[in-house]
């Protein structure tokens, strides 16, 4: 019998998951015991609590790590790598891990890990205040442009109601949703220079801004933006959809809340980056490798996909679960509001991470000029190339 | 009118009665002395008094004013605590001037910073530090009034609580027993002062004390409290000579009074040469108790009624010489108070013949209460027995 | 001579006889001076340490860069930046913090009535979980629903952006602090009260200390020297040290409006990884405390002690 | 004769205190107030103390069968007590030798004590999760309770009462016999029982409430605190569950409060030191 | 060999000298009493010899052996302290029973639970709670026994304090003013019981006191201490009535010796009717001090070298009677005791004519030193004059 200690972020939000998972995978595998050690309460939380324990006896066996920490993940060596056990199994596309999957958790090729739960940003919306504002709920925005007009419309409701709640604060994902949806990148190819003060950057800014002035978007804490629009308060929010089974709960019948696509700069060209965490092994003893594979597989699997998506409202990771009506094929005909980003899922890639020790501090430094521009203490353009200027010398000299 | 007056004052802690209608009138520029065991609600009282404790019942009025639900500050005594009660954090200095710089100064005036730039403040400060140095010196404490009271000696301290209470003119004096710290000689000399400054003030004054040679020097009425009650209060003439209690009469005069049992027949009480006719002819009781002072009874060598005893203890005192001697018929004892010369020649041990004077010598029933009662000469007697 | 013989044998026993004493000392703070040899002077020996090195959490290797860390520590902005944040923050806290605990205290000792409603009423704050009652504070101070601007709409007042704006996010931090520490202030302040001996206060009214204020100034003020003196101590130490809030309400931000000494090095130790750097600053951190604390122990230490 | 009339002075005192009580209890009364609202009814424009529908028992089962709370309280018993008895064991003697006893060591000692005070644990963490990985002590109780055996503020404020303990008690004591473990245990301690209340209060809440070293030791559910289960209701990006969290934090705060409510009548029966003269 | 023996002791606070060199032989049993003016530094000397402060310089011997070095538990003394220095969380019992408990049990039967079961705890407790209430009968507080020091008054603290001291059998008793805050009766009776238990125990006894009743009725020997100085050490009578130093004269004596300058011719100093021949011829000076005790002054009616004098005072003492009166030749006060008898008539601003008994006049230098003087008849003075 194998005993495999199983440590994961965010409770709150996966506690059920995890729990669901693996005691369907210890029902499957009887000699394979799964325990789990205390989660932590947030992704960072997470990393330091494995980086402190790296060689200690507390180490777990198996931990899932955000997506864009990955990175920071391999340059410390950490994770077991996971090509040969890919290579080894030989039938992963056919249980639904298909190579655009594998990618998401591969860096610089090496499959760090596997992709468990996956989300997009997503436009939320407020189809009362969309109607009250002359919009119809029914063809909810498809493009930047609508969407500040209506949001100015709303704004102009007054009674406290604001247009817009763009979730830019914490780290760079959703500024990178605006980035890499106007078809740019955060890094030149080499990744030896900056990028994203580009021409896709500028777009991406100066849309922040219209937002602001435009668009009737106030100056919201995270939780202040997600609480304005679950009283009903805010027309439009941008956010992961892993957010989704939550605001329907805060929701409830206040109002009809409804989903649609983020709208991308660059329709042709646009992509999305992908948010969510991925199962990584930390275990170097062979047996317990071998049973964390497994259990890996398993979670990340559609068995684990059918548990995550409607507990969470993430994506799923897995094609064979998404298409499967065994899993969530009626899932997602029974709930519209998961559609939005089920449909974003062609144009999903890796959310960006930057090379270096820095890596962290660069995408604090970009949201930190986000802010100048949203509390309109600068222009965008000065506020992108202070921030382009901080991250180059941020970057690795090579 | 009188300066202050005290009806029926009843106080109990939990359910053991402290003070059990204590009454009292004090007249304007009068000073009591309040005497009684320790422990019998002296302290209690003055507390009273001055507004820190609340009675159970009974009123108080102090210049013909209720003083019920008046502050301690408005009522505008001055007091000595037991404990002396000083500031730690302030000099002796700043300690005595305090009572004046809250009378003297205006709240603002008294302002750390703001103050010290008001108009009048000045020489009100300095008429201040001059009261407070002319205080200090009648009490010989004004080589210490920069030091804190934790610097200081217990009758150093003393004195500087006493300088607090008598450095400003209230319309009550209260002073706890204000000078049992102190050496005889400055006692002497801080008795002197009060009394000075009570006979220049003018300002009613209640002083406990459990000297009676305070008691009975300062005052003009001294109050005996016992078990919760005023049993008398009286001149100190009349309360030593004249007291109307037993217990008073134990209480008051240094040594003892001797008190030994007697019986009374037909009127009469006779003990050890002494006879006494009971005035009240009405009195029924047959065991009464004789009091005599220690002063009146004196060693006689060869008189045949004296009283047959036995040298215990010889406390000597300086200017006289206090005998303890036990009776041989009764086995209690008689205290003498003689002279160093009379004395003379006595030693522990040795037999000796006691005398009383009949003409001091006190009855009291069984009760306590005093029996008026008339020396008879022992012919007086013989001829009655006989006629 | 033989009178100097004799003086001074006396005098090296009496010295033998403090060193018993001294012994007895030791003895008794030797479990404590143990403790702290292991649980506060080795770590912090070993931030020291840190602080010349290069040391990332999850990479073994590290190198000696002698004063780098320092260096580039004066010329960090968010250094900086937190450093005038938390002066800010402990200017405001902790005076406020002290005042509202020793009227809270003073309030309750006069009143006969509710007093141990009132007691934990203003406890309460203290024995709460910050990192859920941020939660509510963060409800509390939402611009739009939250219910003080509600309140504040009532009378015609626009609200601020409480946590979102650069411009009030510190006010509304050292509020919640305030909040957090007069509870803490009020408790010392109330055993305190309760060692003034009463007959001071008795001396105080006969006296002629009418009025409360007077009293206070007299007796309460200077008896509690002492209190008041480890009161100003412990609440500048906590102001300095404040973290759960910043890090649940704000993060630091908006663009580090919000960012705390201790919230930095936490950023960098443990979000950047960069270990070494932050031992760096603990130890500048540190350092500033200090001299702080023995400056205001040097000045008032003398004044409050009475005997 | 007793003077208990509600004189305006009185009133204003009340007045004042009322007010303050209600700004400082007014996130508690959301606290209830969230408690016992359905998630949808929680942030709504309008404001509503009162929830629409009472959820107190959906809630509060949440908050007690979510995460083992009856492991959770007994543990957070556990090391509180244990800590607060070490801290009271060791720092009693310390303060004592350094208020009474002559010692040139005191002031080297006052200077760790303030030391001490200044560091906070945030910046000593990552050494002592060094140490405490070498010995194999991560995930036990006495990694939770050793780092916290010394309490530098209980020295600090200990130091300050004894200070003003009169030295003539403490030479009775002597000379009745007593050793100076003896002074400080029969007659330091039960004299300084505001003081040790008063730490009590601190000590207790401190470490209950305490959510960062048990963090970092503690990765085995059996020896988890209190503050660790309410992570549980924390799900940071994706918005968490208010009204479980609120009630799992009453749970937990509930004990803390009912402890104070005990403590504060011990220590404001204050024995002060009417064994003196002056 | 001694008891206790003091060398030399000096001490300072800051440059202030407080002691400076007091030496004492203490002999086995021997009851010492320690007078002094406030603030002289009695209760610094006791701390001293407890252990509980260091001396500066000087050594203390306690039954032969050096103390220096020795703590005060390892002293084997009790103190009774000025300021009571009670436990104010254990009940007067056991307050009085801590000395007992902490040298009869052991270690381990003196822990709370444990020390209940061991064996043999149970008898020696017993044996200490009869000790603690035999103790507290013979000073009247075993009513007192369950309750607190904050519920007692003054003078029951100062009892429970005594007792405390009391209840056991230590190398040296060391008492502060033991009896300051009690009244006069209970006074008298604690001082009988702590001279009945000092001659039971026989244990070396130092007592500070400023009463002089206690001192020299209780003390087989009186210490006067002035100016950080020991002046005398003697019996009570000597003390009283030799004095070697005016200062002694001064300090002891109730009311005090009265004391005029006088002129030294010849080797002849006169003063109202007084006329003393000092002893040693070789005394240069011719300013002196004549002192007499205020019972030696008389009131005398029509004697023709009577001093003249206006009484400015009467004080009542029961007993006695006190008479103030300012001498109309030189304005000085002169004290005369009286009995109330012969005092009897007098009242304040009268005049009066005041005797002095020559036998007990005595003179002093000007340095203060007792000079040794016979006294002369007049009528020897006059042949002495004329022939
Ligand atoms: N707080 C209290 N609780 C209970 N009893 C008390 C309290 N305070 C005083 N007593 C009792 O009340 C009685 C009177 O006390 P009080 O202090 O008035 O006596 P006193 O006459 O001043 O005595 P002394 O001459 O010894 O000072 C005493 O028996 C004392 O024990
Ligand atoms: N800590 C101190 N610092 C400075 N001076 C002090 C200190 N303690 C006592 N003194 C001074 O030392 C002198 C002697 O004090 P001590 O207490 O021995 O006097 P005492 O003879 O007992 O007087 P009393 O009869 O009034 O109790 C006093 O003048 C006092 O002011
Ligand atoms: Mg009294
Ligand atoms: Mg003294």
């Amino acid at each position: 019998e194998t005993t495999l200690t199983v440590h994961y972020p965010m409770p709150g939000f996966f506690k059920n998951v995890m729990d669901t998972i693996s005691k369907k995978f210890m029902e499957e595998n009887p000699d394979i015991k799964i325990q789990f050690a205390s989660p932590s309460a947030t992704y960072e939380e997470g990393i330091q609590t494995i980086l402190r324990q790296l060689g200690t006896n507390e180490m777990p066996d198996v931990t899932f790590i955000g997506l864009n920490r990955l990175r920071m993940i391999d340059e410390r060596n950490v994770a077991v790598d996971l090509g040969p056990l890919v290579q080894k199994d030989g039938h992963m596309a056919e249980e639904g891990f298909s190579d655009t999957i594998l990618k998401l958790a591969q860096v610089k090729g090496k499959q760090i890990g596997l992709a468990f739960a996956t989300s997009n940003p997503i436009m939320y919306y407020n189809a009362d205040l969309v109607k009250a504002a002359g919009g119809d709920p029914d063809n909810p925005p498809k493009t930047w442009d609508e969407v500040i007009a209506l949001g100015g419309k709303i704004k102009a409701l007054g009674n406290g109601v604001d247009g817009i709640d763009f979730r830019w604060q914490g780290d760079d994902w959703m500024f990178s949703a605006l980035l890499f949806g106007a078809g740019g990148h955060m890094l030149s190819a080499d990744e030896g220079t900056v990028a994203f003060n580009g021409p896709e950057g500028q777009k991406a800014v100066e849309l922040i801004q219209r937002m602001v002035k435009e668009g009737g978007m106030p100056v919201f804490t995270k939780p202040a933006g997600e609480q304005a629009f679950a009283a009903g308060k805010v027309g439009f929010e941008f956010q992961t959809t892993g957010a989704l089974v939550n605001t329907i709960k805060n929701v409830g019948t206040k109002f009809d809340l409804r989903t649609a696509k983020l709208p991308l700069l660059d329709p042709v060209n646009g992509k999305l980056p992908t948010g969510g965490n991925a199962a990584v092994i930390l275990t170097h003893d062979a047996a317990k490798q071998e049973a964390a594979w497994k259990f890996v597989k398993f979670a990340a699997g559609p068995y684990g996909a059918s548990v995550v998506v409607p507990g969470t409202g993430y994506v799923p990771n897995n094609e064979l679960a998404a298409a499967s009506p065994e899993y969530l094929g009626d899932f997602y005909k029974k709930n519209p509001l998961f559609k939005a980003a089920l449909s974003q899922m062609p144009v999903m890639i890796p959310w960006y991470a930057f090379p270096g020790s820095n890596g962290v501090r660069v995408t604090q430094t970009i949201v930190d000029n986000l802010s100048r521009i949203v509390d309109q203490s600068a222009q965008p353009k000065e506020a992108l190339d202070d921030a382009a200027s901080d991250v180059t010398g941020m970057l690795p000299r090579s | 009118m009188n300066a202050l007056s005290l009806r029926g004052i009843t106080k109990s802690f939990g359910d053991q009665a402290i003070l059990k209608g204590v009454s009292l009138d004090v007249a304007p520029g009068e000073f009591i002395a309040l005497v009684g065991p320790s422990g019998c609600g002296k302290s209690t009282l003055l507390r009273i008094l001055a507004g820190l404790d609340h009675a159970d019942g009974g009123e108080i009025l102090i210049g013909g004013q209720e003083m019920s639900g008046i502050a301690p500050a408005d009522r505008n005594v001055a007091m000595v605590f037991q404990s002396y009660a000083l500031y730690p954090h302030l000099t002796a200095g700043q300690n005595i001037a305090v009572p004046l710089a809250m009378r003297r100064l205006s709240r603002t005036q008294r302002l750390p910073f703001v103050g010290s730039m008001l108009p009048g403040q000045r020489s009100a400060r300095a008429a201040i530090l001059r009261d407070v140095e002319e205080m200090a010196k009648s009490l010989k404490i004004d080589h210490l009034l920069d030091r804190k009271p934790g610097q200081m000696s217990g009758g150093q301290r003393q004195r500087v609580a006493l300088a607090r209470a008598m450095v400003r003119q209230p319309s009550v004096f209260l002073m706890d027993e204000p000078l049992s710290n102190l050496d005889a000689n400055l006692r002497v000399h801080a008795r002197g002062e009060i009394v000075e400054l009570h006979r220049r003030a003018g300002v009613p004054t209640v002083y406990v004390t459990h000297d009676q040679a305070e008691a009975l020097s300062m005052a003009d009425r001294v109050a005996v409290m016992i078990g919760g009650n005023l049993l008398q209060l009286t001149t100190p003439q009349a309360i030593y000579d004249d007291p109307t209690h037993l217990e008073v009469a134990r209480f008051i005069g240094q040594p003892r009074i001797n008190v030994v049992p007697a019986l009374a027949e037909n009127g009469l009480v006779s003990f050890g040469g002494v006879r006494l006719a009971l005035n009240d002819a009405s009195f029924a009781g047959t065991s009464v108790t004789l009091g005599i002072r220690p002063e009146f009874v004196s060693l006689s060598q060869n008189r045949k009624d004296a009283l047959a005893a036995h040298v215990e203890r010889i406390e000597f005192l300086g200017s006289e010489v206090i005998l303890y001697c036990k009776l041989d018929a009764i086995g209690e004892i008689m205290i003498a108070k003689l002279t160093p010369a009379e004395a003379n020649g006595v030693s522990a041990g040795m037999p000796v013949a006691l005398t009383l004077s009949p003409e001091k010598a006190m009855v009291f029933a069984e009760d306590g209460r005093r029996l008026a009662a008339t020396p008879v000469a022992v012919d007086a007697l013989k001829e009655k027995a006989h006629g | 001579m033989a009178s100097l013989a004799s003086m001074s044998i006396p005098l090296t026993t009496e010295r033998a006889r403090e060193r018993s004493e001294a012994r007895t000392a030791w003895l008794l703070a030797s479990p404590a001076i143990l403790l702290i040899v292991l649980f506060v002077l080795a770590p912090i020996a070993a931030v020291i340490f840190l602080g010349f090195t290069d040391f990332q959490l999850g990479i073994g290797k590290f190198r000696f860069v002698g004063f780098e860390n320092y260096a580039h520590l004066f010329n960090d902005r968010t250094f900086r930046k937190s450093l005038w944040n938390t002066s800010v923050y402990t200017a405001i806290v902790a005076p406020l913090s002290i005042v509202l605990g020793l009227g809270v205290a003073l309030l309750i000792e006069s009143e006969t009535l509710a007093r141990s409603f009132f007691r934990t009423a203003f406890f309460l704050p203290v024995a709460s979980l910050i990192v859920a009652m941020a939660t509510v504070w963060q409800y509390l101070f939402h611009p739009t629903i939250g219910p003080i601007n509600a309140l504040l709409a009532l009378v015609d007042i626009p609200g601020p952006n409480w946590l979102g704006a650069s411009g009030t996010v510190l006010y509304s931090l050292s509020i919640i602090g305030v909040w957090q520490s007069v509870g803490f202030n009020m408790v010392l302040f109330l055993a305190g009260l309760t060692a003034i001996p009463r007959e001071l206060y008795a001396a105080a009214e006969v006296d002629g200390a009418r009025s409360s204020f007077d009293r206070f100034r007299l007796v309460t003020w200077p008896m509690l020297g002492p209190t008041t003196l480890f009161v100003t101590t412990i609440s500048v130490i906590n102001a300095v040290k404040v973290f759960d809030t910043v890090k649940t309400l704000t993060d630091g931000g908006p663009n580090h409006a919000s960012e705390v000494l201790l919230f930095t090095i936490y950023q960098e130790g443990f979000v950047y990884m960069r270990v070494g750097y932050a031992s760096a600053m603990t130890v500048v951190f540190l350092a500033i405390l200090v001299v702080l604390m023995f400056l205001q122990y040097r000045l008032l230490d003398r004044q409050v002690h009475y005997t | 004769m007793k003077t208990e009339a509600l004189t305006p002075g009185r009133a204003i005192r009340f007045g004042l205190l009322s007010v303050c009580a209600l700004i400082f209890l007014a996130p508690y009364i959301f606290m209830i107030s969230t408690a016992g609202k359905a998630q949808d009814d929680i942030f709504t424009s309008a404001l509503s103390l009162i929830p629409a529908h009472f959820y107190y028992i959906a809630n509060f089962t949440k908050a007690l069968t979510r995460v083992p709370m009856g492991t959770l309280l007994l543990n957070g018993v556990l090391v509180c007590g244990l800590i607060f008895s070490l801290q009271v064991l060791i720092a009693i003697p310390c303060a004592y030798a350094m208020a009474k006893l002559k010692f040139r060591a005191a002031r080297l000692m006052m200077v760790l004590v303030m030391l001490g005070l200044l560091i906070p644990i945030h910046a000593t963490a990552l050494p002592l999760y060094v140490g405490f990985n070498g010995l194999s002590l991560l995930n036990s109780y006495t990694a939770l309770v050793a780092p916290f055996s010394i309490s530098v503020f209980a020295i600090f404020m200990f130091l300050q009462f004894f200070r003003a303990m009169p030295d003539d008690l403490i030479h009775a004591a002597r000379l009745d016999g007593m050793s100076e473990l003896g002074i400080v245990a029969r007659v330091i301690v039960p004299n300084a029982w505001p003081a040790v209340t008063a730490f009590a209060i601190f000590s207790v809440v401190a470490h209950w409430n305490d959510l960062y070293w048990p963090l970092i030791v503690i990765s085995k559910q059996e020896y988890a605190t209190p503050p660790l289960g309410l992570m549980y209701f924390r799900a940071a990006e994706a918005g968490d569950d208010y009204g479980a969290l609120m009630a799992a934090t009453l749970t937990i705060t509930l004990p803390l409060v009912v402890a104070f409510l005990l403590a504060q009548k011990r220590f404001i029966e204050g024995i002060t030191m009417t064994g003196l003269k002056g």
